[in-house]
């Protein structure tokens, strides 16, 4: 096998030096009964052709960008990727290398994620970003779990019942074996969240809203944070959207306190939906609650600037079962990408690529308005907003799937009472033409 | 010695990447407005965020020369202990990098997805199998959210039984993960000792397991690279009490094909696809943590599960004792499909003759060393081996003046001062891609910097010499931390 | 100065690629097996070629620390005169990397070829509108095989009249592969040195031109970087006699838009694709030297001819005047669809655009250069500036020391000793990339070498310091050439 | 325009300092009447994501593996690729940089092309090689232009019409002006060269054939040897499938004095023919002949050794018209890309995968056989050969394309005598399957 260095030579002088004769004799200090007896049972080896043709038969059977038009946004957005960044990103000084543990022969890295740390904060308009979470569901969870702990003596939280509904059932994972309680906030008629239900209650931890939320409205933070403010909660923004606050205020400058997003937008292929990128970020005074890695400036014993790993006794692998956190492995090469994205598109290009998402989508939902949908909230939107469906559009949604268009997605099975809503979503990547195509179909 | 590895040459500065920007530049090519512009409210319209301007030159110089001041796999030998720094297929990157698969919508209808489920249903199943185990998921992300996951899994089984469990035993070789992830779902952590001889005894646990007990974390081979031989006894103590037993999958590499956990007493069992399946590292991440667990336990697991019905995949969104969801869509298919792709290429014997090279390799290293270095435990390892500083502190030399010494031979250093168990641990695991010369010329520099440490301990103490930068200052940096320009 | 550019780091020793072969190691993966071994006539069967034996990641090992010995435009600026070391568009690499492009095969039949011919067609047409000339072909593999057809051409043309001319005009400050060109066709070369302003006189061809010299070869603008004012009146005096007049385009950067070389009495050009169309220079090529040529000289262009008839592309392969082919296929394909995805993205006020400021580059290192290195001719240039170590002999050093000594400051050296009229030349070609900041630095560093020269000389002929290996020996190297392992 | 950095300010500032008020004023030097009056006529410049979808569309109406079956070898054969190959020569270090004249930041290509130098010779059984020529055609033209040169006597080459066609066309382009005369050999109803022509005329300054030839067969090189040995003439060897020679008895083994063969098969991909590999080797004696650039070994200052482009007083830089050939830039890049395809396959890998597409051949010869095809040429081929095809064939083949098998290539064209014969070519990249269907189509 190529990746296996060992010739026979290797391995017989290799075993002369532990005075064994047989690799089995490796393994024993592994009882004899633990051993396997039969080879696993696994599909024989494919060569590096037969690989190919079997991943692109099945790579094949999948709808995707650029082929297919899917109007679906949702947590995932089909966005335009620069050719740079997928060459820079791949340089195998990045990719095959694993956390800084080692700053003088990973300055590569950490300088990355230090810029990536910079201008994080700068779109969101907080002080302080980790280096990466998972995702945003998973970080959004651990923003209320800092929220719980710093409020000793509360365990409830309120969330947005327009927070991605799949980031609530990661909530209720996160939260519910520790025993902590879940509030969800309803939703007002013009698409955004209702506070009213916790209005002036004080055993709230924090409370938290997506904005622009999973039915693309834009929050009303100011009066989010208002509420929070009277609850003396700690106030909550996740996005799943980042090319949004190209345009929108900063949720930093609504004073949130913690921000949780999904940065898959900035130059990460959709992949399916993983791995995307966790961002977490926050007020200074929340620096040593967030959960993983910092890259951090440093000086060397020259005195040369230098970044390193810090703060990384709030970190598992020193404090164990105190840490704030138990992630290790974060998606690092995702937050050096979306870096490379930011620094790429730049403040003038960040700005127009953001206002081009939200003529797309509000190009698409007139043209939707002429072919008979019906606008479900009033709320303005950034590039994705839900409509009342015309009859017989579900048929034509499936007939449509075979011209290669998704025409947006049902949210019924999230929101039982928005029968016939479907939600859609259009960015930089679809023409004019793709827009018109789509309300001609479905008229 | 002479050094065969490392050398010196010209790479180059980079300042931070705002300070090269000048007003007007951008570096990505803009769409064409071929719609009307549509003004947001203004109320809700922010100042453009102030990120930096530059050409498309200018990134790609600022990237290439970061790069270059990395180390990484495909740069040398980089036997960070408990990592598995093995070789990144190129192969499994054009998988990868498929249109279908790159730019697939997760939520797109599923008659337009089969590929892909297919995909995770196949992986599911091969995984499984090679740890003998019956069901698996892929959604953890990493393998601490693979933990998490069996946390979540045991505290669902013991509450689907009415009970509430509140301990969780973990071995003082665990992982800072493991009592993290117990910590994470509201579980306190017991902790117990491993034996004199680097392992846990039955006798151990016995203490400690009772009825309020959940379960127990282990990792085997441990973290000393060890085979835990008391497996079967322990898991009968945590089973008879109730107890689940988890294991920690991060060192699979050491017996694929030689041992099958779901057959030896554990109940859970975690892999780091990024770590034995050969998925790039990525400086950090992504990794992919899935999860297999023994028949009983499937009805837990996280929600979609895969289905097969005929030749169809579905996900299926409701299972009524599943503990939940754990991240927004299905895990990292990303990472997952690498390992996919390295699964089909290895093949069963092919993932054998892995585990026994790695354990050749590592049991070589640690026969090769252990006059120079002290061996924590002198026993046969497994796929890494544990050394310490102990020959060198009369010298005043530490673990870490080893380790930035040897980047001065051109090598990545070993994992330093994990486990916590051994006083300054020098955990070396050199995976089965690496060669035998270039292990025995990495043998050649340990010994070296050996040797030094008592000739010479300066220069072990300004090490690195080499690198663009030298010592870095961790503990002014942690003291007044800036974490953004 | 503080060197802002370069520092020095880790990197990496590589043996020669056989000496880390091992018996029994293979890198590829070998195809099944499917169908009988047929065994060729043993008499006809040699030994297996003594190949290195390695795994995949010695490969990956190997090239990738050789490349981080190399210097590249990613690398830093790379102001080689004469080659317009320009940034290569990474989008470029992905269009000549899609599947129906890079394994398409030439002998294809047309209908399945469309795609590939209506580039090449269109890429024809291109580069017709940018040099004012009727057609093109794309065959010549590099600059000097464009040469080579430009004399092939001129030669038809002379034939089809019933003449043999045996003679080419040719500037001192032409590039080598221009009479080396005429040679290769039977051509003699009449050398004219240019006048005091580094430009050629009428007078001179005037005084060589006669009715057996077949043309002139001119370059325009020409190696010292100058616009050569007379080329009307040197073509009339050509053209008079019967001459036709060959513009070597290798320096098209500097007059996209402003000039068209068939305007101005030039009769066939070569451009060189891998300079003035960003595609990548490869260490070495390949490269792509299409021509374009004035309508009357259309008949002798290669065969075969790329024709559109309705919404079809043709290949012609008869022509009777056509001098023949030269290349086996098309050219180099590859390279061309790269330069025509920039064409495409860059546009006719694009391409002014660069040239304006490639010229604008040019004259900013003239103007802040010019007290510290003696300027061999002072006046406006184009894209390019040529100095001499005039300043700098008084004190024993060379313009190859200063070459050196820049590597130092992290640029590549500028193209020296040529052209060979100028003594001690050095040829500064930034490029339009090179943003003011770079070429600055580049300022300020060439500035710090000048200083040097003076104050601590041994530093300049000691240099490199920085790179891998020092200043080599390339006089014992040619002496007794060791040419393979 | 991304690729330009100049901001207003910076060019401002640059005119400045030559006292310009615009960039107009550069270009004082041109004669107003030369200037350009009006814009080019080109096309609007496309963004990164219009030419995506433009170079997309063309690229779909190219027949092209692994989508399509190509059963044409003729001069360029579609081989597997390993997925390190594209990977490592993308490495902008290789890539980005040009010839190396200054060695000492160029040790990457240098050593990486005396690699390949080392490998083709011991691959091609001759002594030294050049750092690479444009492609076969050329080369083989460059060393008849050789032995023209050395046998100072003589102005005429021999060649067999078994050179593949368009080498013969370049031939003569490149050897008619000066004056040459090429003569052609014909050929032998086995499918070799016929020398019987030239036997014993002294009058010949080389002797050419290509092995396998176009038909695909082997040549009889030992005969050829000793025909050009009796003429005294340079015996010149050329190849347009370098695969073959993992199986067969290298030409330098033959006596070759010059051996230009086409290096695509070896790693490098068919691009619509080019660019190719020309490599260029000989026996040392005829060293300071060889056209183009060599590396060879160097010392530095302190005694390392590292490599340098050498021998360049034969080359046009230096000796002008003098020069032995006009080439510069030459194919680089794919020398280096050869020289990785060489060692990754190594002596194991390169001898199976030769052997495999013999047996493709060969099964696909007994398959066609079976279809009622007749073998038109008895001689040992390697993977090719040329089939007599039976009676409406040609129909068949047209309604094979829409099926994306193109079966085999037409050489009447070429050798208007050979009516109805079709050469056909099967390397490692076909299955037994793909084999079989065409086989199966064409009955
Ligand atoms: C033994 C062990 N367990 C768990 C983990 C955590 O895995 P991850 O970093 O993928 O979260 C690690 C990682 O280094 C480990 O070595
Ligand atoms: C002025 C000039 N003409 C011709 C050439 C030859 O071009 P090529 O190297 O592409 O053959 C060059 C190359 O450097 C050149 O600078």
């Amino acid at each position: 096998m190529r990746y296996l260095p060992h010739t026979e030579q290797d391995i017989k002088e290799m075993l002369d030096k532990m005075g064994h004769s047989s690799l089995d004799d490796l393994f024993e200090t592994i009882p004899e009964k633990f051993r396997v007896k039969q080879e696993m049972c696994l599909p024989a080896p494919l060569t590096e052709w037969a690989l190919n043709s079997h991943m692109e038969s099945m790579a094949k059977t999948m709808a995707a960008a650029p082929e297919q038009k899917i109007f679906i946004g949702a947590g995932s957005y089909p966005h335009h990727i620069p050719s740079i960044i997928p060459y820079l990103v791949s340089r195998s000084e990045f990719c095959t290398a694993y956390t800084p543990y080692q700053p003088e022969i990973s300055q590569g890295t950490l300088q990355g994620i230090y810029e990536f740390q910079t201008m994080i904060t700068e779109l969101l308009g907080t002080e302080v970003a980790t280096a990466s979470h998972y995702d945003c569901g998973t970080a959004l969870s651990e923003a209320l779990l800092i929220a719980l702990k710093k409020k000793k003596n509360s365990n409830i939280v309120a969330v947005s019942s327009l927070v991605h509904p799949h980031h609530r059932q990661i909530i209720n994972t996160y939260l519910g074996p520790a025993g902590y309680e879940v509030i969800s906030l309803p939703y007002n008629p013009d698409g955004t969240t209702d506070m009213s239900s916790i209005k002036g209650r004080e055993d709230i931890a924090g409370i938290a809203v997506q904005s622009p939320n999973f039915f693309g409205c834009i929050e009303n933070l100011e009066d989010v944070k208002a509420g929070a403010d009277t609850s003396n909660a700690m106030f909550i923004v996740s996005f799943t959207e980042a090319l949004a606050y190209g345009l929108l205020k900063s949720p930093g400058s609504f004073g949130a306190d913690i921000v949780a997003g999904e940065g898959q937008s900035l130059g990460i292929a959709q992949s399916f939906g993983g791995p995307g990128l966790g961002i977490l970020t926050s007020t200074k005074a929340l620096m040593r609650n967030l959960p993983g890695r910092f890259v951090g400036r440093a000086k060397d014993k020259s005195g040369k600037d230098g970044f390193v790993l810090t703060l990384s006794t709030r970190e598992q692998h020193i404090r164990r079962e105190k840490a704030s956190s138990n992630i290790c492995s974060n998606n690092g090469l995702n937050a050096l990408t979306a870096g490379m994205y930011l620094a790429a598109a730049g403040k003038k290009g960040l700005r127009e690529i953001a206002a081009l998402n939200h003529d797309k989508a509000v190009y698409l939902k007139n043209k939707l308005k002429s072919s008979g949908f019906t606008t479900a909230f009033k709320r303005p939107f950034f590039n994705e907003f839900v409509m009342k469906v015309p009859e017989g559009f579900k048929i034509k949604r499936e007939a449509l799937k075979k011209k290669g268009i998704i025409a947006g997605m049902d949210i019924e099975p999230y929101y039982p009472s928005l029968k016939d809503h479907y939600l859609f979503c259009a960015t930089e990547i679809f023409s004019r033409q793709d827009i018109e195509n789509l309300a001609l179909e479905v008229k | 010695m002479e050094n065969q590895t490392a050398t010196s040459g010209l790479i180059f500065n980079e300042p931070l990447i705002w300070e090269k920007s000048r007003e007007g530049r951008c570096a990505v090519s803009l769409p064409d407005q071929d719609v009307p512009r549509s003004p947001l409210d203004p109320a809700l319209t922010g100042n453009s965020p102030e990120l930096p301007q530059l050409s498309e030159l200018d990134i790609i110089r600022h990237y290439t020369r970061l790069s270059q001041w990395n180390f990484g796999v495909d740069s040398g030998m980089y036997p960070l202990g408990s990592c598995t720094m093995k070789y990144n297929p190129k192969t499994n990157e054009v998988q990868a990098a498929r249109p279908g698969f790159k730019n697939a919508h997760p939520l797109a209808d599923e008659d337009v997805s089969q590929g892909a489920l297919m995909l995770m249903y196949n992986l599911e199943q091969y995984l499984a199998e090679i740890s003998g185990m019956a069901a698996t998921t892929l959604q953890p992300a990493a393998g601490a959210h693979g933990e998490l996951a069996g946390m979540l899994v045991i505290h669902a089984y013991h509450e689907k039984k009415g009970q509430k469990r509140s301990k969780i035993i973990i071995p003082d070789t665990a992982h800072g993960t493991n009592p993290a992830s117990a910590t994470l779902c509201g579980y306190s952590s017991v902790n117990i000792s491993s034996g004199p001889k680097g392992i846990l005894t039955p006798e151990a646990v016995a203490k400690v397991m009772d009825e309020d007990t959940a379960g127990i974390m282990i990792t085997n081979p441990n973290t000393l690279g060890l085979f835990e031989e008391n497996i079967r006894e322990i898991s009968d103590i945590v089973h008879a009490k109730g107890g689940l037993v988890y294991g920690d999958g991060a060192n699979m590499n050491a017996i694929m094909g030689i041992v099958k956990p779901g057959e030896i007493g554990i109940d859970i069992i975690h892999f780091n696809l990024h770590k034995t399946f050969s998925t790039p590292h990525g400086g950090g991440g992504p990794g992919s943590g899935p999860i297999s667990v023994v028949k009983e336990l499937e009805p837990f697991l996280p929600v979609p599960r895969i289905e097969k019905h005929g030749d169809t995949y579905t996900l299926v969104h409701e299972k009524p004792d599943s503990f939940g969801r754990l991240l927004t869509f299905y895990g990292h298919f990303g990472i997952m499909l690498r390992a996919y792709a390295y699964i089909l290429s290895m093949g069963a014997e092919g993932l054998t003759d892995v585990s026994r090279l790695a354990v050749l390799n590592a049991n070589y290293i640690k026969e090769s060393l252990r006059d120079d270095l002290y061996l924590a435990y002198d026993r046969p390892c497994m796929h890494e081996c544990v050394f310490t500083d102990k020959y060198q502190t009369e010298h005043g030399i530490t673990t870490l003046d080893m380790a930035k010494r040897i980047m001065d031979y051109g090598f990545h250093p070993p994992t330093i001062y994990f486990p916590l168990v051994v006083h300054g641990a020098i955990m070396i695991e050199p995976t089965e891609t690496e060669s035998k010369e270039t292990i025995d010329h990495f043998i050649d520099a340990f010994k070296a910097v050996a040797k030094e440490a008592g000739e010479n301990p300066e220069i072990l103490k300004s090490a690195p010499h080499r690198s663009k930068v030298s010592r870095l200052d961790e503990v002014s940096a942690a003291r007044k931390p800036v974490l953004r320009g």
